[in-house]
């Protein structure tokens, strides 16, 4: 199934691009989508590593990890806010 | 009304939008982009707003309803630009009005404090075509705290 | 920047006389005539605002100094209107800029707290062809009296 | 010599004018210049009476009452403010 990521502040700039469309097994879950994208591309490592970067999963900020995610999901990496 | 935009704003026509006359007192804060942020020891071109819109749409209905209820506005607008924005020019203005003036200044305030530390923006200051983001200030954060016995 | 007039202002170009790209933060308060104020039972056709110019002028410097001394302020414009005003015409504008939200927020709220006890207009309800003087609100000497830790 | 007196608010719609010019003896002092306009015009009792009612000499508002007042003084009325 197809999920899309969106990237932001740092993390868009670290990964030189806004967004993704990768294709996962069913049910994933967060957790487990964690290490798969570790292994595509290392940069990831460093983008876990920092915990002041909250995630989103369809406008809902995701507490539990073990939450599996559905076709089409949309998970967002936001860095600590600076508009205003 | 929430507005999301990368053109520019008229602070008069905006308050125009929501003058009433049941309306005596009326707040507004303007933030701008400044000339003298000094990144790697540069001076900045300008900056950068990023933003995720869906969610900012959204945390910024809920910021905006719950000042609606805490303060009895009559109104209450938030414009946030995104896009490429030179020294000078306007990134933000947060509009409350409402009967009494206590009501109107500290809705305002409220609602800049909370946009600062949970609307899905974020700035990146400009030195030559490079984008720097900028480091949350962990002061906004503590500033909002004070809030959390006025606003629940 | 301070001005008594009977003529009426717009927001946007008070805003861009004090613009400067050393400001990043602008705080507006607007206080304008409300339709809903009942006097001897009857809705106002609007007010009059009175004012001992001379002592106006020196009390607003001495406000806004202060504020500007206190707030590190980078601009500071103070209009206040005289007349007949009819009802949700604007009354009084003030404007500071400063380089941080906190100051220019706070700076506007004192002033506008000040102003308010402090400076020679009077402010009467118009009803029919008869000016109804109105009484000053034990409520905003109150709530100036707060400000006695922050401003000396 | 001369002095200008000058009414605001409600001691203005009460005595229907916002000044006057009065002719009164060198040097005399607020506090005895009272009882003379009372004397010119009883309205002048309630407006001292109400002692809400601040008055300035000059610009300045008059502390001590026994303070002599010179040709071309300027004395105002001011009653509680209500601008803003």
């Amino acid at each position: 199934m197809k999920i899309n990521l969106k990237y932001f502040s740092w993390i868009r700039v670290k990964l030189k691009r806004g967004q993704d469309t990768i294709d996962v097994v069913e049910k994933i879950t967060f957790k487990k989508l964690k290490p798969y994208l570790i292994e595509k591309d290392v940069i990831f490592e460093e983008i876990f590593e920092d915990n002041s970067t909250k995630f989103f999963l369809n406008l809902i900020e995701i507490n539990d990890e073990n939450i599996p995610l559905n076709e089409g999901d949309e998970i967002a990496f936001l860095p600590p806010v600076t508009g205003g | 009304m929430i507005k999301i935009i990368s053109e520019s704003f008229n602070i008069e026509s905006e308050f125009e939008k929501i003058a009433n006359s049941t309306s005596g007192a009326y707040s507004f804060f303007l933030g701008t982009v400044r000339s003298d942020i000094i990144a790697d020891q540069r001076r900045i071109n300008g900056v950068f707003l990023e933003c995720y819109e869906d969610l900012a749409y959204q945390q910024l209905s809920q910021i905006r309803l719950k000042a609606i209820e805490r303060w009895k506005l009559n109104g209450c607008v938030i414009i946030h630009r995104v896009g490429n924005l030179a020294v000078g020019e306007k990134i933000v203005l947060v509009l409350t009005s409402s009967s009494h003036r206590d009501d109107a200044i500290k809705s305002c305030e409220f609602i800049i404090d909370n946009l600062k530390i949970d609307a899905a923006f974020w700035k990146f200051n400009i030195i030559g075509s490079e984008q720097i983001p900028i480091q949350a200030k962990e002061k906004d954060r503590k500033k909002f705290l004070t809030w959390k016995d006025v606003v629940n």
